[in-house]
């Protein structure tokens, strides 16, 4: 029953943008009713946990605990990308760079983006999932492409043409698995719900081949390492609000999309050909993010290259199998969606303070702006997985299952990697951060809206990491739900 | 509820008391002295943050050395490397402080991810965090696996130690931080790192093989050694002490590396001796360490400089300081009656008696290892003379040195506590060792009841409790200070009686003309004779400049030299260009072209449907 | 009792210890073909040094002051240990060999100490040296102990000042602790003690500001840390005779035994200083390089029990 | 008749090989799409399922008349040299074409189908046009022909569609038909903007974005 009011939200508030004629109102205005939807998907998500049972309505929506869990991540990182883009585009039209029309249209976008994002999740049918998958790529063309500069519309190009490639082999992939499921002779219907209990009859030939499909064509929208080109030029180029929403959760629903396939071909085909895929992409694109984030320059294209690597990540999570390595890679996804739009909205509140992206000349950071710079400081080491924040949790559940199931190359070569990309954030940010105020740059303060964004994620970073011993129960049930095992 | 909480999560035994003895030692002097040390020349703000976080550094320090569960204490040794971090770049203006601060927690946190790794290995085995219960299950790990654990874990605790080859970070991180900072980072945090050693090598994995004790052993000789030749040629103060804590991670060890030896050719006594004396030397250097660093702290509050080259004549000028430098030196360089004599004289003991006991090639290599100990103590009495010398005695080099004053009284206070405690550790050594006892006891799980290490509370005997080995050997600390001090007073009872007034006139100068600070020996000076002698390792660069004015007129003449740190320059910068290299040229995957990347997914996707049998 | 054995020993050792630097610039002086200074002319330079008003610099602080007497304490300490009357050895329980060690390292910091206090080239370059060689000293005695304790089973001294047989590992111990002496005790081919010629001095440069009674007090430690020394080199190679019934003559004769010993030992110094001209300071270094060889050779044979 | 059909979509995919200019590439398409639309025309006769009527119609208005006409009035508007910038030219494009019906055949041969010979051939071709589409976007420059490679592939997908499984639900296929109308607007108003801003739409020139 939420969920209708979840979907009805963002369309309203896209109605509402073009009868506010104030900015402020217009931010207010999203900002509570997105805070109506996270009250609204921890709700949801606490009544699927308490049901233990999906809910259907009409055959249309089919909401289980795992689009319980996302859409309870996606309302999160929107109501804090909300609060921020209050502070952040008043600022901006203040220093003239967004025109009035162009900021209603930011907002339409923005509630556009995030109804499609909620519909992922929520929708039972595969062909639909791949109808709002590809509309999130759609909106999000225009919002990366958003200052109409050369780089940015360059970006948006190379984001719409390689999505799109990657999305129509997914539609490939999902066509297969209609056709194995037609094979079985049943009702022919790509509802996600009937394909899983028929899964362990269908041929395992075709759906080997339709999942590699589906993998290389929602890889790309999950920023999997080869086909992640598109991601470090969308993510810097796209408003500092949006690149957070694409980072933390924009991956995180085409990896929903690669699960949701995942558990069929699971369930068909034995669990080592899934895990096997997966923790092979996922040592790739922790490789590649390494070595870019290493020599990086820009300081969004590093955050970009970052949720690369965290996505490598929570793809090893999956493919390893132990079930606590599973419960790791799902609580990854939501620590990273946070601590990620956390460190977004720094580098947001930086770039617009000195007005450019190359690391090597901003300095000072925390003499210049202490709210921001210590949030970054801190952010850094969350991402890095340093203890009192979450993502350390999440990692450490990965490691130990790794090294339980005797994996020790692929543990091993994790370590590695986490500390060389962990050496090379240092750097970077101990640069930014510290050292002497460059002349003429006077102590600047954040909007207030734009400091409870920060604050929200913050807390959230913190304490989510006991959050994992309070949920341990759910979400061992969701992950073995996901496993079969 | 609490107690089982408690006894769930917390494992006080003798070994974790001690440590959490050495941590507070350390850290409550520093703590008084960091209120004068603070007081103005940082904002009030700067100064409330700096106390909370020095209260988080103790209390994670104090979890590292109590806990049972691994997670926690993963949890608490990252939250202490964090925290150490944050003391490191305190004044965040200085590019130096950014710069250590980077190596410190990169190198710390590579060192975590060996400790991590082992840890999990061990987890496989015993299927839980608890440390006893992995203690019972170390039994069924086969042989190779433990070697491994072993080496994780050496690596791991050592790269926090600062042992040879993994040591560059400490010179660069202690003297940035504040200086009681540093004093409870030498004092208190390397020492977690021997606690590691000493839980998980000695007391887990029972250091069954006896190849471990030998490479502990080898390690710290080069600790040794290293540190205190490159501490000769430093002329910052507070790197000087930074490589000094080098030095002495070295002498720990070998104390360690010893008893590692000894519990695996099961020589019961002799394992629990040298793990006393290993201990000992522990807590002495968390004293007198944290002591030094006090001092230099204070010269650098009082002068603004740590160039020992610019200072002198401070001993006039701040007597106090001096008298507390003095003790700090005499007992790091190991004299009589302090107690780093004490735990250097337990530690060659060790070596001696284990002589005793051992076949013949072992003899010769613990004669060796202990020749060079004595190096090394020779070679550190020689470094703080020059530290002390030229930075108190004779006349001001500068005008730093020049306009010193005396530090407040909280800083006095501090530095008082520590010196006592320097005097008190030694004369009371006997009583000491019984508490040591217990701790080693624990730490080797050797039942040490019968054994006897010292006959009352003033003498320490060697070989207490060993069957047909040679006549004891005594040692009684305070009989000898009573001695010197008998002595010296005869002494001056003759040297008063009936002489007539000493006359004070300036220093004999040849003669010519009246001397003034320039004419005084520099520490480049003192250290020649070593860069001469060490020059294999040190490889001096030394270049002179005659600076004319026309070509018959010399205006001045320029001495520059220098030695070139030879693991950054032939280990490290090769790694890191390697890696830096690398990453560039992978930075070529993404050159921009839009064709590219299209053709990057048609290859991965043709690949694995070609390779798709495989997985 | 112990007390009346102690002070005779401290007796004993501050009336013998000058006559021995007499007796060795005596003789060298006699193989020089020349008369030079009587025998007891150290009697009559601490004698005058007691008499003479002190002048102390103006840079010098209070270590200037407090060195003399911890250095000549320190020494003191240090032939307590010695077991001068028939294994009577009064405070066994103060220290061992290592002990020794370490006392003499006390005294040597504080001299070098004092050198630089008073903020002249000359004696700041004499501290300098000074620890330069006693640094590289320190790794051949501690050998030299190893290889005593390995023989006789402990570092303690009454071990091996009883009836011992003076194996070959013995002997190369000694001629070690005999190239260590001549170090220590600055004699020449390491130091010369009678020059003033700055490029030579090590020992003396470090007391050249001294004047008056701190003078009179640092030659006599010096005296004494020969003493020490020479005993000790005599003690390995010539094991004590031992008294039959304890009587008068009996004691007598054991007391000029007893010092025939050390004047061997310091014929044979007056030899080498004789024979030998001063190496050039980084020469030491090879010197004393050797030094470490023998302690090694003297380890490897007590290890094989030769 | 099925035969005639699937010959005329195989003989569309190579002339897409060989279009150098961008009106050629768009009737080219055009054709195609004509193709698809009568195959879908005989299929809904043959099961006389009313919503394959409707596909067919919509296929009908969308690809082979609306998608062309806004292709051509994009084409005009934007004034700039109609050449398609070919990376590889004509006759190596062909042999390209080669090796792709023999990848595609490998393929569906390996998908081992159990349905009738004709079956895995029309699959072959459905699986050729969808890797024209991506070669299509790969070797040519200017956007326009990345465009049309797109909806290339969406064509072969279709294809791929109505063989295969008997076309996906009715539902999801008025969708995919929405959404692929919608993907075309949106490019279209990006290539405006490359053009106002780059004066070109040479996409191959876009390197702003490096490392």
């Amino acid at each position: 029953m939420q969920i209708f009011f979840i979907l009805g939200i963002p369309i309203l508030l896209a109605t509402l943008t073009f009868l506010f004629k104030k900015q402020k109102a217009r931010g207010l205005a999203n900002a509570v009713g997105y805070f109506m939807v996270l009250l609204l998907s921890i709700a949801l998500f606490k009544r699927i946990l308490f049901l233990k049972s999906a809910i259907s309505f009409f055959g249309f929506i089919y909401l289980d605990a795992l689009s319980g869990f996302f859409i309870l991540i996606t309302s999160t990182v929107a109501f804090a990308v909300s609060l921020y883009s209050i502070g952040y585009i008043g600022k901006d039209m203040e220093e003239g760079k967004l025109p009035e029309g162009k900021a209603r249209a930011y907002y339409l976008l923005f509630n556009l983006f995030c109804l499609s994002m909620f519909f992922v999740p929520s929708v039972n049918n595969l062909g639909l999932l791949w109808v709002g998958i590809e509309m999130t790529t759609l909106i999000s063309a225009f919002l990366v492409g958003f200052y109409n500069t050369k780089e940015s519309v360059e970006a948006a190009w190379k984001y719409i043409i390689i999505c799109s490639v990657g999305i129509i082999f997914a539609l490939l992939g999902t066509i297969l698995f209609s056709y194995s499921f037609s094979m079985t002779g049943l009702a022919k219907s790509l509802n996600w719900s009937d394909i899983v209990p028929v899964a362990h009859i269908l041929d395992k030939n075709i759906l080997k081949i339709a999942f590699i499909f589906i993998l290389v064509g929602y890889g790309t929208k999950a920023g999997l390492a080869p086909m992640h080109t598109w991601l470090p030029d969308a993510h810097s180029q796209a408003i500092a609000p949006i690149s957070a929403l694409l980072s933390g959760v924009l991956l995180k629903t085409s990896i929903y999309a690669i699960l949701r396939f995942g558990i069929i071909v699971i369930k068909g085909v034995g669990f080592s050909y899934f895990g096997n895929l997966m923790i092979l992409l996922g040592l790739i694109s922790l490789v590649i993010a390494s070595g870019f984030i290493l020599v990086q320059k820009d300081l969004k294209r590093l955050l970009a290259y970052s949720s690369i690597e965290h996505v490598g990540i929570i793809s090893i999570g999956f493919g390893l199998g132990a079930p606590l390595a599973t419960v790791g890679a799902l609580l990854h996804i939501f620590y990273h969606a946070v601590t990620k739009s956390l460190m977004f909205f720094g580098a947001g509140n930086i770039v617009s303070n000195y007005k450019q992206h190359n690391m090597h000349s901003i300095k000072g950071v925390i003499k210049s702006m202490p709210f921001t710079g210590f949030m970054m400081l801190m952010g850094v080491f969350a991402l890095c997985g340093f203890p009192p924040f979450a993502i350390f949790i999440s990692e450490i559940l990965i490691i130990i299952s790794a090294f339980s199931i005797g994996s020790y190359l692929v543990a091993g070569s994790l370590l590695i990697l986490l500390s060389v990309i962990f050496g090379a954030f240092i750097n970077h940010f101990g640069k930014m951060l510290f050292g002497r105020l460059p002349k003429g740059r006077q102590v600047m303060g954040e909007p207030l809206s734009g400091k409870l964004g920060f604050l929200f994620l913050f807390i959230l970073v913190c304490i989510s990491g006991v959050a994992f011993t309070i949920f341990k129960k759910d979400l061992l049930w969701i992950a073995q739900k996901l496993l079969q095992v | 509820m609490i107690s089982l909480l408690t006894k769930q999560l917390f494992l006080f035994d003798p070994l974790a008391l001690f440590f959490l003895a050495v941590i507070f030692v350390v850290s409550l002097p520093s703590a008084v002295y960091s209120i004068g040390y603070l007081k103005n020349s940082y904002s009030p703000k700067k100064i409330f943050f700096s106390w909370i976080i020095l209260c988080a550094f103790l209390l994670s320090m104090a979890l590292v050395v109590s806990t049972r569960n691994l997670i926690i204490f993963l949890v608490a040794w990252e939250i202490m490397s964090l925290v150490s971090y944050l003391f490191v770049i305190f004044d965040t203006t200085h590019e130096k402080s950014i710069q250590a601060g980077m190596i410190y927690i990169v190198m710390t946190h590579l060192g975590t991810v060996f400790i991590i790794a082992a840890f999990m290995i061990l987890r496989n085995y015993a299927h839980s965090f608890d440390i006893l219960a992995i203690k019972t299950a170390c039994s069924v790990i086969p042989r190779t696996e433990k070697n491994i654990i072993f080496l994780l874990f050496l690596i791991g605790f050592g790269t926090k130690a600062g042992i040879v080859p993994l040591h560059i970070w400490l010179p660069y991180a202690h003297p940035q931080a504040p200086s009681h900072v540093s004093s409870i980072m030498s004092g208190a945090m390397i020492k977690t790192a021997i606690y590691g050693i000493i839980r998980f090598v000695v007391f887990i994995l029972g250091a069954s093989y006896s190849w471990w004790g030998i490479l502990v052993l080898i390690i710290a000789v080069t600790s040794c050694l290293v540190g205190v030749i490159y501490a000769l040629m430093e002329h910052d103060i507070k790197r000087l002490l930074a490589y000094h804590s080098v030095e002495n991670i070295g002498i720990i060890l070998l104390g360690v590396g010893l008893a590692m030896y000894f519990i695996s050719i099961n020589k019961q006594y002799l394992a629990v001796f040298s793990l006393i004396a290993g201990l000992y030397h522990l807590i002495n250097h968390a004293i007198f360490k944290g002591l030094l660093f006090l001092c230099a702290g204070s010269v650098y509050k009082a002068t603004g400089t740590r160039d020992i080259e610019k200072l002198g004549g401070l001993i006039k000028r701040m007597p106090q300081t001096a008298i507390y430098f003095l003790v700090g030196s005499m007992a790091i360089s190991a004299l009589p009656p302090l107690n780093g004599f004490v735990s250097e004289w337990l530690t060659l003991q060790a070596f001696f008696l284990g002589a005793l006991q051992v076949t013949g090639g072992m003899k010769l290599f613990l004669g060796i290892t202990a020749a060079m100990l004595a190096l090394t103590s020779g070679l550190a009495a020689a470094c703080f003379v020059k530290a002390f010398g030229i930075t108190f005695l004779a006349e001001p080099r500068s005008h730093y040195a020049l306009n010193a004053k005396e530090v407040s009284l909280s800083m006095k206070i501090g530095m008082f506590i520590l010196s006592l405690l320097t005097i008190c550790f030694g004369l009371a050594a006997a009583i000491i060792i019984k508490f040591l006892a217990k701790a080693a006891g624990a730490a080797t799980g050797i039942e040490i009841s019968s054994l006897k290490f010292s006959l009352n509370n003033f003498v320490l005997s060697t070989n207490g409790g060993l069957a047909g080995a040679g006549s004891n050997s005594y040692l009684s600390v305070p009989l000898l200070a009573f001695m010197l001090i008998m002595l010296a007073i005869a002494g001056f009872g003759f040297y008063v009686f009936g002489r007539k007034r000493a006359e004070i006139y300036k220093t004999w100068d040849c003669g010519y003309y009246k001397t003034d600070s320039r004419n005084e020996y520099t520490a480049t000076a003192f250290s020649k004779p070593f860069r001469i002698a060490f020059s294999f390792f040190l490889l001096p660069y030394r270049r002179t400049q005659k600076i004319r004015e026309s070509f018959y007129h010399v205006k001045s003449f320029s001495y520059e030299t220098h030695t070139t740190q030879v693991f950054k320059k032939y280990i490290y910068n090769p790694a890191l260009t390697l890696i830096f290299r690398s990453a560039k040229l992978m930075r070529r995957i993404q050159p921009g072209s839009i064709h590219l990347y299209l053709g990057y997914i048609f290859v991965i996707l043709i690949s694995l449907l070609m390779f798709m049998q495989k997985f | 009792m112990k007390i009346f054995i102690l002070i005779l020993q401290l007796a004993w050792f501050i009336a013998l210890a000058p006559f021995l630097s007499g007796f060795i610039t005596k003789i060298k002086n006699n193989i020089r073909m020349r008369k030079g200074p009587s025998i007891f002319q150290p009697y009559y330079n601490l004698a005058k040094l007691f008499a003479k008003s002190e002048v102390i610099s103006e840079t010098a602080s209070w270590i200037f002051r407090v060195s003399p007497l911890v250095v000549f304490s320190s020494y003191l300490t240090a032939s307590l240990m010695i077991p001068v009357f028939i294994l009577l050895k009064p405070f066994s329980f103060i220290g061992d060999f290592l002990a020794l060690i370490f006392i003499f390292a006390l005294g040597r910091f504080f001299l070098a100490l004092s050198a630089l206090d008073t903020g002249s080239s000359f004696s700041g370059m004499g501290s300098s040296r000074e620890m330069f060689i006693s640094s590289l000293v320190e790794p051949t005695i501690c050998l030299i102990v190893f290889s005593i304790s390995l023989q006789f089973g402990s570092t303690d001294i009454t071990v091996f000042s009883g009836m011992h047989t003076v194996s070959i590992a013995a002997i190369i111990t000694a001629l070690s602790l005999f190239l260590i002496t001549i170090a220590e005790t600055s004699r020449v081919p390491v130091d010369n003690q009678e020059t003033h010629l700055e490029l030579t001095m090590v020992h003396e440069a470090m007391v050249l500001e001294y004047s008056g009674r701190s003078l009179a007090f640092l030659e006599m430690a010096a005296y004494i840390k020969q003493m020490i020394l020479f005993f000790l080199i005599a003690q390995i190679i010539f094991p004590v005779y031992l008294p039959g019934p304890i009587n008068l003559v009996q004691i007598f004769l054991w007391c000029l035994w007893y010092l025939a010993r050390i004047t061997i030992v310091a014929v044979i110094v007056a030899f080498v200083e004789v024979a030998v001209a001063k190496m050039r300071l980084f020469r030491v270094a090879d010197f004393l390089g050797f030094a470490f060889i023998l302690g090694i050779i003297a380890v490897v044979c007590a290890v094989m029990g030769v | 008749m099925q035969g005639l059909i699937l010959s005329g979509i195989l003989i569309s995919t190579y002339l897409m090989f060989i279009a150098k200019r961008m009106s050629a590439l768009t009737r080219v398409f055009a054709l195609q799409s004509f193709f698809l639309f009568l195959a879908t025309y005989i299929a809904a006769k043959e099961l006389g399922q009313l919503d394959l009527y409707i596909v067919a119609g919509l296929l009908l208005v969308l690809k082979v008349l609306l998608i062309p006409m806004l292709l051509g009035k994009i084409i005009n508007k934007i004034k700039v040299s109609q050449d398609l910038g070919l990376f590889i030219n004509a006759q190596i494009s062909l042999f390209c074409a080669l090796f792709f019906t023999f990848l595609a055949w490998v393929f569906s041969a390996r998908l081992n189908i159990p349905g009738s010979h004709t079956e895995v051939g029309v699959f072959a071709i459905a699986f050729l046009v969808v890797l024209t589409g991506l070669f299509l976007m790969i070797s040519r420059a200017t956007a326009l022909a990345q465009i049309i490679g797109l909806l290339a592939m969406e064509n072969g997908l279709f294809l791929f569609a109505a063989t295969v499984s008997g076309g996906m639900p009715f539902f999801v296929e008025i969708a995919i038909f929405f959404d692929i109308f919608v993907s075309v607007i949106i490019m279209g108003l990006f290539v405006y903007k490359i053009n106002n801003l780059f004066t070109h739409i040479d996409v191959n020139k876009l390197t702003r974005l490096k490392g």
